[in-house]
Formats: structure tokens, sequence, C-alpha cells
């Protein structure tokens, strides 16, 4: 099995203003991993962890500060120039956490898959028709769709739209920010569904970002724990989640809430 | 962070219709825009033949709004001084709307150092009263119909500039901006297909209140002087001729042009709020 | 201690700076103003010998830079050169002038700042006067100063007969008595401003979900009010008072004209039309030096009252 | 044990945009809460969880227009004249809302927020208030109250200002707590820490709680009863550990259904469409839209709540669906 994705010490510090002058803020330090091809790959960390800054340098929409990101075997620069930004779109591709930002509020779906078709694949207009309502069928929504605007969807319409357009360039590699914690439980369930049978039927890798350790399990068989923008644990997650190595993935096992549990005082990890 | 959730975004059933008040409205700046390029056409009178025999006269079955103290017809000089007032006002929202966006755009998108010279430099426009520059330009190039329409140009780009700019960076910072970089769209379709549509209410509210703001203060510059000079027409410089007759008691001529450029100005504005109210937020 | 010594150079050498371009740039653009001041002195009929002598005595002979070095360190000194109309130091012709519009803008900012914040204030909380505080707002926007000017004069001047319809007054009674009318024209618009400015902020306010929080705690009403809605609206309210009270110095341009009030803004306008450009320059400077100031004043207020501001700055 | 709280057949209309008249977000909505007892509200975004902490605080927004009745200890709250409100809102509730970097003014200190409301309703002097503020402060962990009363909101973390938000609320101290989705902004291993340590106090003060979240399972665990809501009205109301393990109501049970599970990967159950919003539910039952037993009765008759014990349950078939459901549900 070779690596699609290999990331190489990988590390992003901000300059922030802070009480004398320019202050570093890092986000991410030392960040090593591989993602196998075809694998479905959890990055999994609370708030200020880094993960986002990560899934947004892989994405190309950051330039890492150093470090090196390996796709495919070539070295994944940030996209400057559009030929980068054309190609790159082609092999990697995003899925926004906020269902109600992520998309053009007034462009209609079926405008919306159209352009990035017609952008990446001039072909003859009925293909692209075709394929328009091929994309809305695959992600679960009908062909009436295609005249609407974001603004009459529902969240977790908005989210499987979302994925329809990551998809339409049949990339190698999702990256899904979050994509399913802006969501109601019962519409969650739909989307991460629908992620599951994507990649039986695509054979595309995701990277998947997230908070909820549960939904982690039912999406990814890697997982990788994250905290203050470092490496804290990682293997397969069924190995992660069930016998946790480090005092870090425990208390955060230990502060989800199921039947039974109880809150309790001691599970914040302080640095 | 959790702004998404809000529940008036939710599903926002929103109605296609437009706004009745809206429509009113537009057709109110249409038909004042029909005025200023037929009132030639529609004067009973010709503006600038004076007749010192019918000087100073009230409103009567001939002249509606009576004379000037030149006796020419004041309703027949209203018309006509519509087409300068509002061509002035027009092309200075045009033009200075024109460069305002783009260069908002491009440093919305830019950031960096254009973004902070191109600020820098307008705020040294700011820095300097608009009134101010409109008279210094009317010295350097003269009195006349382009001096107030430039000078007023440089006045409002900054202000445009300014607004959109923070509108656009607003939009920028939303997701699907990534999204369209992750699509592999350039720069150009996504700041003219995709941020410039979106902030499309916004830059048009914008322009409809500059609109009111350019109307009085191209009438401004004429009634200083400084602009359009008689015996042309225009609504700024009829304030200042019916001056002197208001001292007299007669007001039939500053007033009515007065009450022209309130009433326009009005119009522009409720309809420039309602537009950003209603469509501003997306 | 460096934080200091920041703090003097981003709060005084930043204005300096921009009233210093912006005079340069005044400078220049008038410089290249067509119409020869020589000429305006001598009258045309004039030798060539006489106009190169007073050119060389002016200096209009010199290079830019040097010329406008020289009317800079004349500046500083209160030497802005000499006018061409009234054929005297401008400082001199300014000095009066300055008393009355001084006067005129500080009236007029009163009223603003009265008038403008409180009916601001009533539009944003009551729901059952916002239609009629905004309607009123409306025509404030959309009323030209000149036409304000002469509606005032017909109606109060003409009319009534309560006020004079033109000058400025001598003594302090007199010129409030004078500048009444003049002061209500000028301050109408910008009134009007703050007036939506603050409606608008306080309305925002007032929906925030702190405001809600306080209600939920049963707090006074007056209270919430006071402390809660509009200390916190109070930021764009001070940068709309500011920018108002700075571009009445501007507004002050046509009022002055329209009530024939011997002022600095009447005075700029003459002396463009004359081509008297020194005149123009050093009003222009002085009109570009208290907006510039006013600036300031807004970004030093906005510093005081917001405490992330000042937590972040020292 | 006397209720603390009763709501009775509450309704409330809000006007909204694209609507020409009022439209329900709560409908023909029951609930007690006795003395000293924590119930659970849970529902999906739009169920009018959040309407609900704002009818029992008397606090609707502009346009609302609200039927039936919310009482306080027997009292109609509606009938509260000015002060007996403010009393009411001051020194009966405690009230935690979701976002406390949105909920605090952000220009006064914390000390300045905490002692406001018991010093302008004349409960404590200054000096009183700032001494109890740094007490609960420092039961609530926060052992530093001196210096942290002195600071702005945003120099304090979510985490950090989430516990000034459950001090203000206890200073006066009231006899009841709203917490309204109080950990939803909150880190797990924070919300754990939160949760821990209001439910310490509430059992030591013997305060009523009325808790709303999404989240079934945290709700299970700090409450004593639960009430599951859905577009507007409420479904099913029980013992929370008896509904967190054998739910009767097909809602309840979908809910759980389709939350992924910690321990094991299976295929989710999914509810078709999205949660609706009372205006949507039409007159049959509430969740018949989306309900995978539901009938043709189902869409035209409003089911009533079936007291069953201490469980009610509005469903026409909650009898006959009971093996069905518990068989989902522990899927």
């Amino acid at each position: 099995m070779t690596g699609l994705l290999e990331v190489r010490n990988l590390r992003k510090a901000f300059q922030v203003k802070g009480a004398d002058g320019l202050e570093e803020l890092v986000a991410l330090e030392d960040l090593s991993f591989d993602l196998a091809r075809g694998s479905s790959l959890a990055v999994v960390g609370e708030s200020g962890s880094g993960k986002t800054t990560l899934a947004r340098i892989i994405a190309g929409l950051q330039p890492a500060t150093s470090g090196s990101v390996t796709f495919d075997g070539k070295p994944l620069a940030p996209p400057r120039r559009l030929v980068d930004r054309i190609a790159r779109a082609r092999e990697i591709q995003m899925v926004f956490q906020d269902p109600f930002g992520s998309l053009d509020p007034i462009q209609r779906l079926g405008s919306s898959l159209e352009e990035i078709l017609n952008l990446h694949y001039p072909g003859d207009r009925a293909w692209r028709r075709r394929r328009v309502d091929e994309l809305l069928e695959q992600v679960g929504l009908s062909q009436e769709f295609r005249e609407r605007t974001p603004r009459s969807l529902s969240g977790g319409q908005r989210q499987r739209f979302a994925i329809a357009k990551a998809i339409a360039l049949e990339p190698r590699l999702i990256v899904l920010d979050e994509c399913v914690s802006a969501l109601d439980v019962s519409v969650q369930a739909q989307v991460l569904n629908l992620l599951s049978d994507l990649r039986q039927a695509l054979g595309i890798s995701y990277l998947f970002v997230s908070h909820d350790l549960a939904v982690v399990r039912q999406v990814c068989d890697q997982c990788l724990v994250m905290q203050f923008g470092k490496l804290v644990e990682m293997g397969p997650t069924q190995l992660v989640l069930n016998a946790p190595q480090e005092p870090y993935t425990k208390s955060l096992l230990a502060a989800v809430p199921r039947p039974g549990w109880r809150p309790s005082k001691r599970t914040q990890v302080h640095q | 962070m959790t702004a998404f959730i809000s529940p008036a975004d939710r599903q926002a059933p929103r109605s296609g219709s437009a706004d009745p008040l809206v429509l009113l409205l537009a057709a109110i700046c249409l038909t004042i825009f029909l005025i200023a390029i037929v009132g030639p056409y529609l004067a009973p009178y010709s503006p600038e033949d004076a007749d010192i025999l019918s000087a100073g006269l009230g409103p009567s079955g001939a002249h509606w709004l009576g004379t000037d103290a030149l006796g020419r017809d004041i309703l027949s000089r209203l018309l006509v001084g519509a087409r300068l007032s509002i061509a002035g006002a027009s092309l200075i929202v045009a033009l200075s709307t024109l460069f305002g966006v783009s260069i908002a755009l491009a440093c919305a998108w830019r950031g960096g150092i254009l973004d902070s010279i191109m600020m820098s430099a307008l705020n040294i426009v700011f820095a300097i009263p608009g009134l101010l520059i409109a008279v210094i330009l009317s010295a350097l190039m003269g009195a006349g119909f382009w001096p107030p329409v430039i000078a007023l140009t440089v006045v409002y780009v900054p202000f445009i500039a300014r607004v959109i700019r923070s509108a656009a960076l607003r939009e920028r910072r939303r997701a699907y901006v990534d999204a369209c970089q992750i699509a592999g769209f350039s720069s150009w379709r996504i700041n003219l297909r995709h941020i410039a549509p979106n902030i499309g209410s916004i830059i048009l509210a914008q322009a409809t209140i500059t609109f009111g703001a350019a109307l009085m203060d191209f009438g401004a510059i004429s009634f200083l002087g400084l602009g359009i000079q008689p015996p042309q027409a225009e609504w700024g410089l009829m304030v200042a001729e019916g001056r002197s007759e208001l001292l007299e008691g007669s007001y039939q001529l500053s007033m009515s042009a007065g009450l022209m450029i309130i009433i326009t100005v009005i119009v522009f504005n409720v309809l420039g709020e309602r537009i950003s109210d209603r469509y501003g937020r997306a | 201690m460096r934080a200091t010594t920041g703090g003097v150079a981003r709060w005084i050498g930043g204005p300096c700076a921009i009233i210093l371009v912006t005079s340069f740039v005044i400078y220049v653009a008038l410089t290249f103003a067509p119409g020869d001041p020589v000429a305006q002195i001598l009258g045309s009929r004039s030798s060539p010998e006489q106009r190169a002598e007073l050119a060389r005595e002016l200096g209009l002979n010199l290079p830019l830079l040097v010329r406008y070095w020289h009317w800079l360190t004349g500046a500083l000194t209160g030497n802005f050169g000499i006018s061409t109309t009234f054929r005297q130091p401008v400082a001199n012709i300014l000095m009066p002038r300055i008393a009355t519009t001084i006067y005129l803008v500080a009236y007029s900012a009163l009223i603003i700042l009265a008038v403008g914040i409180s009916l601001g204030s009533v539009g944003g909380v009551s729901r059952r006067l916002r239609p009629y505080v905004s309607a009123l707002i409306g025509f404030g926007i959309a009323l030209p100063g000149y036409v304000a000017a002469l509606v005032l004069v017909s109606i109060f001047a003409v009319y009534l007969g309560w006020f004079p319809t033109f000058g400025a007054g001598a003594g302090f009674l007199d010129r409030i008595w004078h500048l009444t009318l003049p002061a209500i024209s000028l301050a109408i618009g910008w009134t009007a401003y703050v007036a939506q400015i603050s409606a608008a902020a306080v309305r925002e306010e007032e929906g925030r979900e702190h405001v809600m929080t306080a209600r939920a705690r049963g707090l006074p009403p007056a209270l919430i009010f006071r402390k809660h809605i509009l200390r916190n609206a109070a930021a764009p309210i001070i940068t709309a008072s500011g920018l108002s009270v700075a571009g009445l110095v501007a507004g002050a341009v046509v009022v002055e004209t329209a009530f024939a009030i011997d002022g600095v803004g009447s005075l700029v306008v003459k002396s463009v039309s004359a081509k008297d450009y020194d005149v123009v320059v050093a009003i222009s400077v002085l009109i570009v030096a208290v907006f510039v100031v006013m600036n300031t004043l807004i970004a030093l207020l906005h510093n005081i009252v917001d405490p992330h501001r000042k937590a972040s700055d020292s | 044990m006397t209720n603390a709280i009763e709501i009775e057949n509450l309704r409330i209309d809000l006007p909204r945009s694209g609507f020409r008249k009022r439209v329900p977000v709560i409908n023909d909505l029951n609930l007690c809460i006795e003395e000293g007892e924590a119930v659970g509200l849970v529902g999906e975004s739009g169920s009018g969880k959040s309407m609900t902490t704002r009818a029992i605080m008397h606090l609707l927004p502009d346009g609302a227009q609200r039927s039936g009745s919310v009482r306080y200890r027997g009292q109609e709250i509606a009938d509260f004249d000015r002060r007996t409100l403010a009393l009411y809102r001051s020194r009966d509730l405690g009230v935690i809302f979701q976002d406390p970097r949105a909920h605090i003014n952000p220009l006064w200190t914390i000390g300045d927020f905490l002692v406001e409301a018991v010093v302008a309703n004349r409960q404590m002097l200054r000096a009183e208030a700032t001494d109890r503020a740094i007490a609960l402060l420092a039961q609530v962990g926060i052992s530093n109250g001196s210096q942290r009363i002195q600071q702005y909101p945003h120099q304090l973390s979510g985490g950090l200002l989430q516990r000034v938000m459950i001090v203000s609320a206890l200073m006066p101290s009231p006899a009841f707590i709203l917490a309204d989705e109080i950990s939803t902004a909150l880190d797990v291993t924070v919300q754990s820490e939160v949760m821990a340590i209001l439910s310490e106090l509430r059992q030591s003060n013997r305060l009523g709680m009325l808790f709303i979240t999404h989240d079934l399972d945290l709700a299970a665990a700090v409450t004593d009863r639960l009430a599951i809501m859905y577009a507007g009205s409420i479904v099913e109301v029980g013992p929370s550990h008896e509904i967190s393990t054998a739910p009767k109501h097909p809602y309840t049970a979908a809910l759980m259904a389709s939350r992924p599970s910690l321990t094991e990967v299976r295929r989710l159950q999914t509810v078709p469409g999205r949660p609706i919003s009372a205006f949507e539910a039409g007159n049959g039952c509430v969740f018949a839209s989306r309900c995978s037993f539901a009938a043709a009765r189902c869409s035209v008759e409003r089911p009533l709540a079936r007291q069953e014990k201490d469980r009610s349950v509005a469903c026409h078939f909650a009898a006959d669906l009971a093996p069905a459901i518990s068989v989902a549900a522990s899927q």
C-alpha cells in the first residue's frame, strides 16, 4: 500500500498582534503522517488543536510555514498560478463545516455544477446536463433541485449538494472539515451514510476533520488525535477508540456523553 | 461560529416577489429620468428667453409656476434644468461606482500592500472635505459642467470604495469563496461571477444613496457660482437665482427648484434604504 | 516606555504627516491653476519687465519644492503669504473671519449633538415613534443646506421678522441672534445623519444577546438603556458626531455664502473666483487640519470607549 | 411535592418574513417541573426549545402572540406587574445562555457583570455582592476570583466565561435554573467539567432546572426527567434513564438510532427529510411526515399525550409499536 498523501514535519505559525508587537502563534508543530490510498483518515481534536489549519493547508487554501506535503509522489505546493489551482482541483476537493456559507447563495444548483464541469471538462451540453443529474442523484437530490438556490435548501440538503460539487471532478481525496457538526442528529445520519456509500462506490480517500469521536468511528478506518497543534496518537480508529494509549485521548473519550455516563470535573487536560 | 444556526437563515422561504414600495419608488425614479431626457420638449417656453415685460409674475394659466426676474418661465426652466442636474448626478454616480467598486474588489481580494497603499491614498482624499475638493477643482478647471462632475467623482470614490471593500471582505471570508478556489476558478471569475453579484444589492443601494448626495452637492457648487453658469438652467443655480426675489416675498423660483431637489433626493434615498434593508443581507 | 513614545508618534506624527501631505498636494495643485497671480496684481496693462520683477519678488521663478518650503516655513510662523485681492497678509484677513466661523460651527455642533443623539435614541428605542423619527431623518438628510437656508430666511426672517436675513453680528448675544438661522441650516443635514447612525446603532445593540441577558436578569429598563445599549452603541455615534463636526467646517462654505456672512467659508469661494490662491491654500490647509484633528479625536475616543482596544494598547 | 413551573397549552405565534400572518412556533405545549427537579428538554433545531425558555422568562420577541398559561409557584406570570416580573426574573430564575461571549456585555468587567443585577434590584450592597461573587467563583473552580472580576470578557476563554455565566445565574440565590444549550459551544472535555460543576451546585442548593439541549445522552446524564420536543410540541416525557434506554415515541427512538455510537460501527438508521417547525406540521401528528410507522390516521389527527404511570407519549400507536421501537433503538 503506497501513501496517497505524505505529510512530513509540517509546521504552521501565524503572526498575531500581541501585547509586545508581533507574536508567533503556532497552529501546527512538526506534524507527520501518511494517508494510504483509498483509506479514510480522521483528524480529531478540540478547538485550537490546529485540525482546521491542517485541512486548509492540504486543500491548498493556505501555505505551510515549513515542512512538506506530498500527494501521489509529487510535492504539493500552494497553488499560486491558475494552472496549479486547476490541477489541484482535480486531485483534492473539500467540504466545509458551514452549510449556509459554503455555497454561493444566489447561484442555482444546476448552474453551479455546470460551471465546475464546464471549466474542467468542456464538453457538449447534453453530456453536462446528464452528468449534473447523475451527480444530484448520487447525493440523493432529485432533478427539481437543479433550478433551486441554496437559500431554499435545508442544512442537510446543502451539505449533500456540497458533496456533489466535491465529487463532480472525481478527485482522489476529499477533505471534510467538520462537515456534519452543524447538522441535526437525524440529518447528520443521512450525510454520514452517504459518505460511507460514496467511498465504497467511488474509491475516494477522505481526510475527515472532526471533534466528534462517534462520528469519526462511523466514517474512518484510521484516526489521528491532535492537541495544541501536535500529534498525540495515531492508529486504526478501532484501536485508538477502544484502547487509547495517551492520557489526552482517554480524557477525550471519557468526556463524551453516552448512556449511563456522568459528567466529571477531572476530564479537562490542562497544559 | 454558530452564526449559521440563526433561525432566520435556516430555511428562509424568501419570496421572490418584489417589494411594492420598491417598485413604486423605482417607477418614480424612472419618471424623473424620463423628465430629464424629454423635459426640454415638454417645456412650454424657451428657458433662456428673457422677457422683461413679464418679469416676476406669479403663477397663472400662462405661466403655471410664474416667471423669474428676467421674465423667463419657471416651469420651463425646471424641466430643462432637470437635464443638467440629473445628468450631472448620474455621471458622478456611474463614474464613482465604477472606480470605487473596482478599487474595492481589488483591495479586498489582494489585501496586503496593494490594499494598504490604496486605502491610505483614499484616506488622504478623505482627509479633505468633499466640498473643499470640489471648490478647489472648480478653481483649477474653471466653471462649467465637467469640473463639478470630476470633482465630486473624486470625492465619492473613497466613500464607495470603503463601503464596498468591507462588504467584499465580509464576502471573501465566507466559505463559498474558498469553495470556488478549490474548484479551480480564476480570481477574475470568483470576483465577477460570485462576489460581485452577491454584494450587488449593497452596490446598488450605495449607488442609489450616492445619487441623492451627488444631486445636492452638484447643486451646491452651482449655487456657489462655481458650476453651471447662467443663463443655463440647473436646479441648484435656480435656487441661488431666486435668493434676491425671496427677500421681496416671492418664493416660487427658489422653492420650486429646491423642492425638486428634495423630492428627488428623498425618493432615491428611501429606495436605497429599502434595497439594502430587504436585499442587503444575504 | 516604548509604548508611550510609539503612542506619541502614532497620535501626533500621523495626523501631522497627513496635514503635511495634503498641504503639499493643495499647494502644488493651485500653483498649476490657470490664471497668473502677477497679472492679477499688476493688471493687464503692466509691462513684461514689471511682471518679471514682481515674479522675482514673490519668488515665483524658484523651483516648486523650494517655493513650497518657503511657504511651509512661512506658514509655521503665521505667514501665509499675501492676498492679491485685499493686498494684505493672508493672516490679517483670516483672523476676524475665523472667529465668526468658529461661532457658527460651534453653534451648529451643539445643535447636532443635542438633537441628533437624542432623536436617534428615541428612534432606536421607541417602536411607536420610529416611523415618525425615520421620516424626519429622511427629510433632514434630503434637505440641502442652501435650500434650508432660504426656507428659514423666508419664514423666520422675511415673513415673521424674528431674525436678521444676513450678517454675523458683533458681541456675543448679537452674534447668537444673527447666527441662529445659519447654524440651523448648517446643522440640519448633519443632525439627521447623526440621528440616523445613532438610531441604527441603538437598534442593533438593543437586539444583542447581552441585552437579552440584562432583561432576563430583571434589570431596570433605564439602566439597561444607559449601561448596555447606549454605552455599547457609543462607537458609531462618536464617529458620526466627529465626522459631522468636521464636515461643518466645509459646509460653512455654502451656508456663509447663502447668508452673506463674512466667514472663512464665504471667503474661500470669493478667493477661488478671484484666483487669490494664497488665501485658498491657507484656508484649505486650515480646514484639512480641523478635519484631521477631529479624526484623531474620534480614534482616541474609540480607544477610551472600548476596553478591548484599551487592553491591547497598554 | 409542588410544581415550580407549570406550562399549560402554551402556544406562541411569531411574525415571519415571507408569511402574511403569524405562524406558530410552539403549539399546545404542556410541561410541569417540580421544586428541585431537573428536567431536560431535548429537541433538534427549530423545535421551539429556546422559545420555551423565553416564554418562561416572559421575554418573547417583538410581535409574538402567546396563549395558554405559564405559572410559577401557582401564579400566572403574564399577570405579574413590572416590579414583580423584575423580581421574578432576577431572584427566582437564574438563566444561563448558550453563548457566553455574546450574552455578556464586552464593555464591562466580569465583576460588574456579576454584581449588577443583585445591586440594581437592591438585594445586596455592592461590597457584599462582590464577596459573594468571589466565593461563588471559587465554587466553580475559579480560585483567583478577586483578579478575575477586574478582567474583561475577552480576556477569558469560553469555558471560563461559561462558568462566570453560571455564577451570575446563582448570584441572587434563585430557586430555579434555566439552562439553554449551555455547553453546545464548548469542547467535550470542558463541557464535562462545566456540567459536573453545575450538577454539583444544583444538588447542594436543591435547585430546580430546565436543561435545554439537542444532545439526548447529555440531558439524560444530568436530569431526572426528559421531555422530547419536536416541531413545537412535546412528544414524550418520562424519567431520564427510562427514556434513554426504552423510548416509546417513534421520534425518540429515531433520534437515538440515528446517533453514531462510540463503541460499534453499524449502518445508521436515518430519518428521511429534515426537522420541521411547528407551522409546517399540519393537523396530524407533528412527526407523521417522517415517521416510518405512520398510518393514515397520523396525518389527520393530532395524538393526545397518553399518561402511563410516570411516562407520557403522544402517539396513536404507542402501545402497539413498543416492541418494534425498542428493537430499533437498541440497534
